[in-house]
Parts: C-alpha cells; sequence; structure tokens
C-alpha cells in the first residue's frame, strides 16, 4: 500500500496493519541479544543493559547463552583469530532471521589492536554485519543508538521483492563456512562472498 | 647491590657447584639482578624460597627476553708493522655475539616483605639450544607463565609438567615475541597506512588489482 | 438504568432482569449454557467439555503473555530500573511483539538430534500442564472439570512435564541438555513427594479430594471477619510456605531452576530449542507455574473465596485471579531475589528438610482436630500457638542442625597486623 | 604442597576410565566464564575430575604492540588490559616507566593516583561480587545493584579523565590534567553514599543461607599453596596470608593512611567474597582521608617529556597492588623511545593457576562460582 | 545469635524495599531513558577528535600545519595525512587529506596532548553508528574541521586556556615581527628578538 494514503487513513483514525508491517514490528522489539562478551566492550553492553540505561526498554534485555534463542549477535569486542571460527560457529547455529551488530573499534576493524598478529581485522570479513557501532569502547548510549538504528533498518525492509532481507532470499545460505586456523595464519583471510572492501588510494 | 651480592655469597655457600654472576643495572631503578648456570637454577630457587634467612617464598613474575645476535665492534689495539716500523694502532675487529634467550624470574617474600630479587638464566642460543629447566616443580606460579615463555619465545622448559602452548593454537608454528618473528600480511583494506604497513598495503592492493 | 438490574439472557431462553452482582458473577456460566444450547444435542456433551477448555486456554494464554511482561517489569523494578515500557501501551505489547517474532523464527533442529523426540517434547510439556489447569476451580460453579479425585488428577498429570524436560535433553543430543535432563528428572523425583505431602494435609483436613470441595471447605469467617482459609491455621501456614518451596521447585522456578540453569549449563534442556518451540516450553513452565499457584490459592488461600464478607459482592473469579496474581508476583520477588542451589543442596533440602517437615505437618494438622475441642477462654490462641511452635520450632532447629553440620554460617574476619 | 595437587589429580585420574563420563567444553562462550575463556571439564555425574583451562581466545598481543609503540603509546593500551581497573593498570606501568626513568611524582599526583585507585577498587569488588552472585544464579540483581554504585564511580572518572572505561589517565611524572572544579566535593559525595550500598549489600547476600551453602568450604586453596602458586590480592588474602602491597611496598602515599588488612581463614569462595566486602569498606576510610587531605600543586612534572621520551638503558619491575592482584610491569630498556621489552604481570592469569586443584571434587556447579570468585578478566588473561 | 532463614528474609526485605523505592525515592531510580532523556556529558568527556579552524572558512581556517606529529604519535595508527602542496610543488603548511579512521579510533587523546598548534580537539559525539563500515567510519578533513566556537562550547574551560595562550602567541610573534622590523631599520640600536 502506498505510504501516503496509509498515513492519510491513520489520520482518519483507520488503522492498516499489513503482514510486513506485524511481522517487521515483531522482530524489530523483540531483538533478544547472544550473551556473548568478547572484551571491553562486553562491558559497556553490560552496562547498557544494567539500571542506569536499561535496554529491557526495547524489550532487548533477554541475553539469551544459547545462541538458539537469540536474534542478534552483538559482536561485542576484540576477535581474535584463535575465536573467529568459534564467533561464525556461534553464528551458524542461530537461526534466522539473525541480525549481527558489530560493537567496537576491535570488531569493526580490529581496532587499536589491529597490528596484532592473533586480531582479525574486522568480524565482516567472516559474518553480514548489520550494524557498526564505533567507539572504544562506544558508551552505552551509543549501543542504544545502533539499537535503534537495527529496528529502525528492520522496519523499513520490505518482504517481497529484490530489497527483501537476507534470509527471505533463496540460495543465500544461513550457514557460512567456518575458517580454520593455520600453522601461521587463519584460512581463509576473509570469505569473498560476504566481505568486498573498496580500495583506498593511499601513496604508500 | 650490596645486599644481593651477600645473597650471591650465602648461595654459594650452600651449592658451591652453583656459580651465580651478578648483573648490574644501568637504569634508575636500581633493580639488579644474578645470572644463573641453567644447570643449577632449580636448585638455587629451592635454597631461595627455603634458605630461613631468605625465604624468597613467592615468585611473582617470569618472562621471556628474546636477544638477537647482534654485531659488537671491540677496539684493539695491534702491532703493525708501518714502513719498517711496528706500531700500535688502535683498529675495530666485529665481532659476533650469538644471540640467546632469556629467562627472568622476579622472586619476592610474603614471610619477610623483601623483594624483588632478580633471576635470570640464558639459553644457549636462539635455535637449538633452548632449554632451561623448569621451576614449576619448586614454584607452581611458573606452571603457566612458563608456559607462555615456551609459547611466545620458544624457550623449553625441562621438566614442566605440562608444556602446551598457552595462548596461541595447537598446531601454529613459530613463537609470535622473538624480535625477528614476521607478522602474518593481512592488510587488505587499510585507509590509513603508515611505514611498513602502507608497503605491505599497496602490494595488496596491486594483488587483488580492483579498483 | 434499572435499580433492579439489567436483563440479561440467563442462560439458553432464560431471559430475566438480574443485577450487575450476579451478572459477573454468573455471565460465563450463562454465556457457556446459551452457546451450547445453539448445538443439535449430539454435539452438546462435546460442546460442554471444549467450551470451557477453550476459555481456560485463552485465559491463560493470555496470562502468560501479560505475566511474562509483568515479569519482566517487576524484576526490572526490583532492579531500580523500568523494564519494557516501549512497545505498546506502557510496554503491555511486548509479549505480542515476542509472540510474533518466535512464530516466525526458523526452527533448527541439530543433526545429530532424534527429531521425533525433539519435535515431541515441547508438546509433552504443554498438554499436560494444560490438562491440569482442568480441575482448579476458578469460581463458583467455574471449573472445567471437577472429578471427584481432582488433585490426584493434578498431580498425576503434572509430573508429566518433567519426563518432557528429558525427552527434550535426551534428544538434543547437547551434554548441556543432558545434565539439565538428569537434572530434571533428579528435581521430580525429590519435590513432587513433599508437594503431595503438603496437599495431603489439605486433604486430610478437608475430607476431600476434590477441588471444588475443598474450596467449599474453606467458606466462611471466624468471629465474622477471618476468613476460614487453611492459610490461617498453623498447619496450613506451614503447609503452604511448604508448598511453595516444591512448586518452585516442581515449577522449575528460580531458586530451584537447575534444570535450566543458564549460568551454569547454557540453557538446560532447552539449550537446543529454538523458535517456536522454545516459546512452547516457555510456555509450559508459565503454566505450570499457574497450575501450581491455583492450586495454592486453592488449597491453602480459600480459593475464589473472598477475604471478607462485604467483599462478597465482587466476583468470585476475579477474587480467585487476584489470589494468583499475588502468587506469580510472589514467584516473581524470590527470583529477583535469591541465588540458585545447587544438585545436592536441592536434594538435600527436598528429602531431609521438606519431607520429614512434611510428615510433621500432617502430625500438626492431627493434633490440631484433636485440640478443637477445648473451650476455656482464649483457648482458641493457646491452640494456635501451640500447634505453630510444633511445626515451627523443629523447622528452625532442624534447619540450624543441617546448617551447623555443614559448618556453613556467619563468620568474623580479623585483619592482618 | 605442590606434591599435594599433584597426587589429588592423580587419584581422580587414577579413578578409572570407566562409563558414566562426560566431558563438557566449557566455553569459549560461556554465560560464566567472564569472557573468552575455556575450560576442558570432565564430570563424572556432576562431579569435576579433571579440569583444563583454555586460554588465548582474546590475546590479542598487547606486548608486541607495546614493543612496537612508544612508552607513552602503551597507556592507553593498558587501559584495556584490566577493562574494569584502567587507572590501577595505568598506575602500574606509570609507575614501572618512574622506576625506569627515576622520575618522582609531585604530591597532588600522588594523592589523585590513590584517590582513583580506590574508587577503581570500590567498583571493580562491587562488580566482581555481582558477577559471582550472577554465577550463583541469582537474576542479576546483584549486579544491577553494583552496576547502579559502578555509574556513580564512572560518572566521577567521566567528569576526570574524560572517558568511562579508558581513562589513559596517568602521565610518568603524574597524572594528565588535575580535577576539575567541584570534582573533589563530588567524589566525596559519592565516596559518603557507599557505605549505604555495602550495606544493602550485606544484608542481600552476606548471611543468606544460600549464599553460604554455595559458598563457604567450596574452592579451597590452601595457605601454602597459595603462595607457591604465587595468587594474589584478595584470593591469596583469603587463604589467610595478610599479604597486601599497599602495604609492604608502601608505594605512593600509601603510607600515609590508617588501613587495615582483612584476611579469611578458610580459603574458600565465602571468604573471597566477605573480603572484598570488608575492603571495600577499608578503601572508603582510604578514600574519605585522602580527599581531606589532598594538597594543593602542580599534578605532574612539567620536565618530564611527552614526546620523544626515552629513558636510558636498563630495567625496572613496579608493581602495585590491584582490585585483582598483583599487577607488575617489567620494562628494558635500550635507551630508544620503545621499550626493548614489556611484560605485564597479569594477577588475573597467575591466579588462575590453581584453579584445577580448587575445583577437583567440586560439583559443576561449583566450577562458575570458583571462576566468579576468583576475579578475572580476560583482557588481562589473555593480554 | 541468627536464626536460618533470617537471612533470606533479610535479603528479600532488601528486594523489596527497592522494588518500592524504585517509585518513591529518586536514588533508587536511575535510569535515564535514552532518547528521549540525555545526560549532560561533563567538559572534558572524549569520543573523537575533530580540527579547529578559525575564522568563517573551513578549509582555509584550518590550525592543522599538516606537520604529521599526531600521525606518528597516534598509537593505533589512525590519522593519515598528506600535506598540501603550492603551485610550486612545495609543501605547504597545511593538510590536503586529513583522514581519521574512528574505526579504529581509541578515543585516547594523544594526538590532541601533542599537538603543539592546539588544532585537535576531542568530540563529545558518540552516534557513530553505521551500516557501511566503509564509507561511513572514515572520516575527512570536511567532516573534521569544527569552528572554534564550537570548541569553547564544548571545552568552555579548556578552551579560555588555549586561547590565551594563542593570543599571546600571536601577540609575541607580531611583536617579534616588528621588533625584528624595526631591527632591521638602519639607526636602531633595539635588540631583535620576541623573548
Amino acid at each position: 500500500m502506498e505510504s501516503d494514503l496509509r498515513s492519510e487513513l491513520s489520520r482518519q483514525g483507520v488503522m492498516i496493519v499489513s503482514l510486513e508491517a506485524l511481522y517487521n514490528w515483531g522482530r524489530s522489539n523483540s531483538l533478544w541479544p547472544l550473551g556473548f562478551g568478547l572484551a571491553c566492550c562486553a562491558i559497556e553492553m553490560m552496562a547498557a543493559s544494567m539500571a542506569r540505561f536499561d535496554l529491557a526498554r526495547f524489550g532487548a534485555e533477554v541475553f539469551r547463552p544459547s545462541p538458539r534463542q537469540a536474534d542478534l549477535m552483538i559482536v561485542a569486542g576484540t576477535v581474535t583469530k584463535k575465536m573467529a571460527p568459534q564467533v561464525v560457529r556461534l553464528y551458524n547455529q542461530m537461526p534466522e532471521p539473525k541480525y549481527v551488530m558489530a560493537m567496537g573499534a576491535c570488531a569493526i576493524s580490529g581496532g587499536p589492536f589491529k597490528q596484532g598478529y592473533n586480531v582479525l581485522k574486522g568480524i565482516d570479513r567472516y559474518l553480514p554485519v548489520d550494524v557498526h557501532v564505533p567507539g572504544c569502547p562506544p558508551r552505552p548510549e551509543a549501543l542504544i543508538e545502533g539499537l535503534m538504528a537495527l529496528q529502525r533498518r528492520i522496519m523499513r525492509q520490505r518482504l517481497t521483492g529484490p530489497e527483501r532481507p537476507r534470509h527471505l532470499q533463496a540460495g543465500e545460505a544461513s550457514e557460512l563456512p567456518v575458517p580454520t586456523l593455520g600453522a601461521r595464519d587463519i584460512e581463509p583471510p576473509y570469505h569473498a562472498a560476504v566481505w568486498r572492501p573498496p580500495r583506498v588510494a593511499r601513496a604508500s | 647491590m650490596e645486599r644481593l651480592a651477600s645473597i650471591q655469597a650465602r648461595i654459594e655457600a650452600a651449592l658451591p657447584e652453583a656459580k651465580l654472576a651478578l648483573a648490574a643495572n644501568p637504569g634508575a631503578s636500581g633493580q639488579h639482578s644474578l645470572v644463573v648456570e641453567a644447570a643449577h637454577l632449580e636448585a638455587v630457587a629451592r635454597r631461595l624460597r627455603d634458605d630461613p634467612e631468605l625465604q624468597f617464598d613467592y615468585l611473582s613474575n617470569v618472562t621471556g627476553v628474546d636477544w638477537l645476535d647482534r654485531v659488537e665492534t671491540d677496539k684493539v689495539r695491534v702491532k703493525r708493522e708501518y714502513q719498517g716500523e711496528e706500531i700500535e694502532v688502535e683498529e675495530s675487529v666485529e665481532r659476533r655475539v650469538p644471540g640467546y634467550l632469556e629467562v627472568v624470574y622476579h622472586l619476592y617474600s610474603v614471610a619477610r616483605g623483601t623483594g624483588p630479587l632478580v633471576l635470570r638464566v640464558r639459553t644457549g642460543n636462539r635455535t637449538d639450544r633452548v632449554d632451561v629447566p623448569s621451576l614449576a616443580n619448586v614454584f607452581r606460579g611458573a606452571e603457566l607463565q612458563e608456559r607462555e615463555v615456551y609459547d611466545l619465545f620458544g624457550v623449553v622448559f625441562t621438566g614442566h609438567p605440562d608444556l602446551r602452548r598457552l595462548l596461541m593454537w595447537e598446531g601454529f608454528s613459530g613463537h609470535p615475541m622473538r624480535k625477528d618473528y614476521v607478522e602474518p600480511d593481512d592488510y587488505e583494506y587499510e585507509p590509513t597506512p603508515h611505514g611498513e604497513v602502507a608497503a605491505k598495503a599497496s602490494r595488496r592492493y596491486a594483488k587483488r588489482g580492483q579498483p | 438504568m434499572n435499580m433492579e438490574g439489567i436483563l440479561a439472557l440467563t442462560g439458553w431462553g432464560g431471559l430475566r432482569w438480574v443485577g450487575p452482582v450476579e451478572l459477573f458473577e454468573r455471565g460465563p456460566v450463562w454465556l457457556r449454557d446459551w452457546a451450547v444450547g445453539w448445538l443439535p444435542e449430539g454435539a452438546k456433551v462435546w460442546a460442554e467439555g471444549l467450551i470451557p477448555a477453550v476459555a481456560v486456554l485463552a485465559v491463560f494464554g493470555l496470562l502468560f503473555g501479560l505475566a511474562t511482561v509483568a515479569e519482566r517489569k517487576l524484576l526490572g523494578r526490583i532492579q531500580n530500573r523500568p523494564g519494557p515500557n516501549r512497545v505498546g501501551p506502557y510496554g503491555w505489547l511486548q509479549f505480542a511483539a515476542d509472540g510474533v517474532k518466535m512464530l516466525t523464527k526458523e526452527d533448527v533442529v541439530p543433526r545429530s538430534a532424534d527429531r521425533v523426540l525433539h519435535f515431541l517434547a515441547p508438546i509433552v510439556m504443554l498438554a499436560p500442564v494444560a490438562l491440569s489447569l482442568a480441575v482448579i476451580p476458578y469460581g463458583r460453579d467455574l471449573v472445567a472439570a471437577d472429578p471427584r479425585c481432582g488433585l490426584l488428577f493434578f498431580f498425576a498429570v503434572g509430573s508429566a512435564a518433567e519426563v518432557a524436560a528429558f525427552m527434550a535433553g535426551w534428544s538434543s543430543r547437547n551434554k548441556y541438555s543432558l545434565l539439565g535432563a538428569m537434572r530434571a528428572i533428579a528435581q521430580m523425583i525429590s519435590y513432587e513427594l513433599p508437594l503431595v505431602l503438603s496437599a495431603l494435609t489439605v486433604v486430610m483436613m478437608a475430607g476431600s479430594l476434590s477441588l471444588v470441595e475443598i474450596v467449599e471447605a474453606q467458606s466462611g469467617y471466624w468471629w465474622g471477619v477471618i476468613p476460614r482459609w487453611h492459610v490461617m491455621t498453623p498447619w496450613g501456614l506451614a503447609g503452604l510456605l511448604l508448598f511453595m518451596a516444591a512448586a518452585a521447585a516442581a515449577s522449575n522456578r528460580a531458586p530451584f531452576d537447575l534444570p535450566e540453569g543458564e549460568s551454569e549449563i547454557i540453557g538446560g534442556f532447552m539449550t537446543e530449542y529454538s523458535g517456536f518451540k522454545y516459546a512452547i516450553f516457555f510456555m509450559g513452565e508459565y503454566f505450570g507455574m499457574f497450575a501450581v499457584s491455583g492450586l495454592a490459592v486453592t488449597l491453602f488461600l480459600g480459593g475464589w473465596q473472598a477475604p471478607l464478607a462485604v467483599l462478597e459482592a465482587a466476583p468470585s473469579y476475579g477474587w480467585f485471579f487476584l489470589k494468583l496474581g499475588v502468587m506469580i508476583a510472589w514467584f516473581i520477588w524470590v527470583r529477583g531475589t535469591l541465588p540458585r542451589l545447587r544438585v545436592d543442596h536441592l536434594l538435600n533440602f527436598g528429602w531431609k528438610y521438606l519431607l520429614p517437615l512434611g510428615a510433621l505437618n500432617l502430625l500438626v494438622a492431627m493434633v490440631w482436630r484433636g485440640l478443637g475441642g477445648w473451650a476455656f477462654p482464649g483457648a482458641g490462641a493457646v491452640r494456635w500457638l501451640a500447634c505453630l511452635a510444633m511445626i515451627g520450632l523443629p523447622a528452625i532447629l532442624w534447619g540450624r542442625l543441617l546448617m551447623r553440620s555443614r559448618g556453613w554460617g556467619p563468620r568474623v574476619y580479623r585483619y592482618a597486623s | 604442597m605442590i606434591d599435594r595437587g599433584g597426587s589429588r589429580r592423580d587419584e581422580c585420574e587414577a579413578g578409572g576410565e570407566d562409563a558414566g563420563r562426560l566431558e563438557v567444553s566449557m566455553g569459549p562462550q560461556h554465560p560464566s566464564t567472564h569472557g573468552v575463556f575455556r575450560m576442558d571439564v570432565v564430570l563424572e555425574g556432576e562431579t569435576v575430575v579433571r579440569l583444563k583451562p583454555v586460554f588465548g581466545y582474546l590475546h590479542r598481543n598487547h606486548e608486541k604492540i607495546a614493543e612496537q609503540t612508544t612508552y607513552l603509546g602503551s597507556m592507553p593500551y593498558t587501559d584495556r588490559l584490566d577493562y574494569f581497573c584502567s587507572l590501577t593498570s595505568n598506575w602500574a606501568y606509570a609507575l614501572a616507566v618512574e622506576k625506569l626513568a627515576g622520575l618522582a611524582v609531585p604530591e597532588r599526583a600522588e594523592y589523585l593516583r590513590v584517590i582513583t585507585a580506590e574508587l577503581t577498587r570500590l567498583q571493580n569488588h562491587a562488580c566482581q561480587m555481582g558477577f559471582m552472585l550472577q554465577d550463583l544464579g541469582a537474576m542479576g540483581t546483584p549486579m544491577m545493584y553494583a552496576f547502579r554504585e559502578r555509574e556513580k564511580i564512572l560518572d566521577l572518572f567521566e567528569s576526570l579523565t574524560g572517558s568511562r572505561m579508558m581513562c589513559n589517565y596517568m602521565r610518568f611524572g603524574g597524572c594528565r590534567a588535575d580535577a576539575p572544579a567541584g570534582w573533589i566535593e563530588a567524589a566525596r559525595g559519592v565516596v559518603g553514599d557507599f557505605p549505604r550500598f555495602l550495606d544493602e549489600y550485606e544484608a542481600l547476600l552476606a548471611t543468606n543461607e544460600i549464599v553460604m551453602a554455595r559458598t563457604q568450604g567450596v574452592g579451597v586453596l590452601p595457605r601454602d599453596l597459595a603462595i607457591n602458586a604465587s595468587a594474589s590480592g584478595p584470593v591469596l588474602r583469603a587463604s589467610g596470608v595478610g599479604y597486601d602491597i599497599r602495604k609492604t611496598d608502601r608505594y605512593g602515599v600509601y603510607d600515609r593512611f590508617d588501613f587495615r588488612v582483612p584476611v579469611g581463614d578458610h580459603g574458600d569462595c565465602y571468604d573471597r567474597f566477605m573480603l572484598r566486602l570488608l575492603e571495600m569498606r577499608e578503601s572508603v576510610k582510604i578514600l574519605e582521608a585522602a580527599l581531606e587531605q589532598i594538597p594543593a600543586g602542580p599534578v605532574i612534572d612539567g620536565k618530564v617529556k611527552l614526546r620523544n621520551f626515552k629513558p636510558r638503558a636498563g630495567e625496572a619491575y613496579g608493581r602495585i597492588e590491584g582490585p585483582k592482584g598483583e599487577i607488575g610491569f617489567y620494562l628494558i630498556s635500550d635507551g630508544s623511545a620503545s621499550p626493548y621489552r614489556y611484560r605485564v604481570r597479569p594477577p588475573s592469569l597467575i591466579n588462575l593457576t590453581a584453579l584445577e586443584e580448587m575445583c577437583l571434587g567440586q560439583k559443576v556447579a561449583d566450577v562458575v562460582v570458583i571462576l566468579g570468585s576468583i576475579d578475572i578478566v580476560l583482557g588481562e588473561v589473555d593480554r | 545469635m541468627s536464626v536460618e532463614g533470617a537471612g533470606l528474609i533479610r535479603g528479600f526485605i532488601e528486594t523489596g524495599r527497592n522494588l518500592v523505592g524504585s517509585y518513591v525515592d529518586p536514588r533508587r531510580w536511575v535510569t535515564v531513558q535514552y532518547p528521549e532523556e540525555r545526560r549532560a556529558t561533563p567538559e572534558n568527556s572524549r569520543v573523537y577528535p575533530f580540527l579547529v579552524y578559525d575564522g568563517a572558512d573551513p578549509e582555509e581556517g584550518l590550525r592543522c600545519v599538516s606537520c604529521k606529529i599526531c600521525e606518528k604519535e597516534c598509537p593505533p595508527q589512525c590519522i593519515y595525512i598528506v600535506p598540501a602542496q603550492d603551485e610550486r610543488g612545495r609543501p605547504r603548511k597545511h593538510p590536503a587529506i586529513f583522514d581519521i579512521d574512528i574505526s579504529v579510533c581509541m578515543s585516547c587523546q594523544i594526538c590532541v596532548e601533542v599537538c603543539p598548534f592546539d588544532s585537535i580537539k576531542m568530540d563529545q559525539a558518540y552516534a557513530w553508528d553505521r551500516e557501511d563500515r566503509f564509507g561511513g567510519l572514515l572520516l575527512h578533513k570536511a567532516d573534521l574541521a569544527r569552528p572554534n566556537r564550537y570548541y569553547r562550547e564544548l571545552h568552555p574551560a579548556e578552551a579560555r586556556v588555549v586561547d590565551e595562550h594563542l593570543a599571546r602567541e600571536r601577540e609575541l610573534r607580531e611583536s617579534g615581527v616588528r621588533a625584528a622590523v624595526r631591527a632591521s631599520l638602519p639607526g636602531s640600536g633595539e635588540p631583535g628578538g620576541g623573548t
């Protein structure tokens, strides 16, 4: 339905709720995160769920310890190469629809530790990330902003057509290949299907 | 320094075969150390722990240091014949000093509130003679730290109850904390490259060949 | 409006003037009779069973949704935060959002799982507890089924839920699930007994296994003010406390939520469940809590009886659900306060503490009845205190003995010189 | 002392490789391993017969990075070691560098260091108790109360240092910035309110029968083993060793304050829990005195260079009593702008040395409690 | 002398007090309902750096002279600077490119401390959530430039000190120039320099 017609109707007191809107409303307002902390950012994630900021107001305080019941993976902290296979495995264990939030500089790009030999330079090399929340660590307010951005993103999604969410597209795998630990480095260094970085022109 | 010398004398009196050397610290901290031969490390540590006058019962810190092979130039005076005359000239001679791995122990005494006593022990070289006796049987506190030194520096602790890698995964090769460790190259996306990283990143971009 | 009341359809065909009190009180029954009346004769029997069943499921389904939100809000308040407050008015539609999400979530079955058992377990979890809701009288004449042995039916059916927990844990092929399942079984065996024992006291005093009759046995008031609920007697009070402790264990609520102990074994037997199956487990757990709370209300708190004679004007089912709400709030409060027990503590607590006290309570109830003949001034108070001491003192002393024998107790600390 | 631990281990292994054993890998993603820590546990029923910790899931190469950057550049990284206690890590590092370079610290800076370190101790201990109770299965309530108080302290940190968690506050030869106007008063208010929270905690938990049953006699660390395994901080003191670096080393200006060091006699989880409670009460005393006595003056030695800081060749080991135990830094300088060797002595890692001994024969539910009572933080364990 | 069970009851009283207290006691009602309610961040608070410019033109007024000190001192190496060049190819005291990768920045403010020109300062905006990592989190010169007025609003006390310092420097520089000019004039015996 056209959005202006819908808004006109709602002004007249007629609420039109499409199945799509209901579906999006449900999943955006019930984002249960995986209780999954990696490093410093996990503490701010916890702080966000505590009394001062209270993530519960958004219905998102139900930190599920089991990935089977979680909707949102907040990658909060440094992903090391040793940990990366487990993170991908956890993502694979989550049921669709699932979302990934990269919280903090380390999860996005390796952050301050990107120079390290055991640090993965961004979880988006292996997982499709929906929202990036930079910060070192992000303040709880920033995390809440990120959560609201994710909610808006879900509400915007159309269930049909080429723009439909990933989990509704045929051929999009719910499980991603798990990288393995090699003798010197993690292999492969990234999944080409997920990660397509642009080239930044820089003088060496 | 004096106190350390008296400790040295005390240990040498109790363990005549163990030769200790004093290593002076040129820095401001004044924490000088005792260098122990690897063969006598365990006996010395046990003595330090059990001697009623010393009671260094608390092994606070164990760590490795990688000293690379280095070239030293010594000034030597040599006699040379110069225009039929023998004169003494100063020449610089390059000398290759083999590197070694060093394990440093910081001991404290809980019973007496003294410390730190710094012990150092050195391996033969950096490649094949890298073993040092483990202190895990004298101080349990050394167990995990020795594993870490093994993992990151490649010092092999003989007699360690469970010598496995601590931080890196099983099957990893190399010892990352060594000074000559070459880090894996994963600079596929570097918007702010510097120095060496910039070179690596541009190599990466050239290989990928995408715009 | 007519002072006589309003015109109401009282059942099939009976149209007469009734007052608002009667309307609310009898309304549900009339509604049922009216609906049944439309049907042909052969279908009436079925409808008479089906309509209450649907009504119970609908009411408790809604209650389940509201209880989850209430739990999150109340826990929030205990923890100095508001809890869900943005979805729907004051956050009360949070359960709907969760429900929509759960319904549309992918259902993952682990590759190595036993698919049949894995599928059946949530159903086996929910069905018996839903059945056990049938025998609870929600109001005057408002009970889905009133068998002569209602209490027996309740316990027989209710304990099937633990089988479901074991099915779930076993079929998931996950070590944490299995640990949770084993804990569930151990817990069931230990806690059914004290649960039944404390209920048995009531059966003995009321002389009936029918829950409707047990409620009726608690009607009336002492001196016209204090309701004759069982909880007002020493044995009833002790019985209620024992029952609530055992009930928390039976419904896997804190501090006895070991089968799913999140901090130890992830989600216990539910670890591998996702989407709607998980929601059904969740629902089964809440239904179990409603059932035991409803039974506690029925057995000890006078069921649908009003607390004061003047308040009897309010509909009886209103009182029942109010009391049920208080019980649920108590469960939530406990969850917000207490840490979890350990398996062996749980078993010890059940076998060594609750069970002997339950048996003692039976004795106290007998004494209470035996002392009923006393007729000197203040006899009531003496009898009350004597019986309370009979159960209270052993409870405290026995508890102390058990604690001290393990060396548990407060400590005094020294300071280094 | 070691032999006993060893024999106990052998005994359990000799118990037979019969059926009924269950190998569980707890972690690296487990709600109660406080991050990405893993324990490979062998269970008989629910009893632990073997436990092997697996580290390294958060090994982010702190030491290597520090050897490639300047002395100053490592300071913000020390924040991220123990992300609950950035200020004490700052202090330990600054202390080591000051020893290395022979720097003195102005008096006001010393007081600010004591104040921030003790505030850090308060919030760390409060949160540790919250986490431990979370592991015991309390639905977050104690943790919520702890974080409620922590936020007040973080507000102080933010207005002093600019950041809630990653303070990066201390510099070689002092502190980066002086306290803003009104900060001391605000800190006095927070410290004055704190005992109320401690009372609340004590009422909620200290005599709670379930807490006592779950923690008393659980995870006992005998005195000799505690010393031999280099345990430190509250873990060491709970085992009956009155060893506090604030008293022994008298670093900073700690000798000006009157405080006591509580000591436990049983070495179990309850002792470790209660000691933290008592230590917080002592910290409040230190804070009250420090906020009263703090002198005016500069907060940093103006002669110390910020850039091109090159201490002369040598080495130093500096340590302080962090909330989790002895945190020390060992530095070797070769006279250049970055340390030749940079080593962190991580209390969390070393306190885990005797984890297996503490867990053997206990139930699986106790393992998480024992781990919680040790108070580890993975950033520091793996570095 | 304690009675078993008293500990549990004490716990219930405590949680009950908090339950009631969250309705009546402001000390037990600590939630800041973000985004409707926001707490003012303290003056010292810091998130990401920005570049200060004087005057009205964000390009020409930039204080940055492209000395690359911050680039070198930045611990995670997230700053990238290329100096501008004039027509003859000589480096100008102005950055052509000044990028900060905030997906790497650790908000340590070491760049602020080492900057001798007071040109880089810390911002307090924290909401940087982006769906696009590659474009959205690399801040360029234009995104980073902020007027001095903005800095004064964020950090009033600090800005006052900086402004005074800069004014004094400018004065010295100008008086130095004047003195130097005077010194170069014939017949003047005044010593030059602006110390």
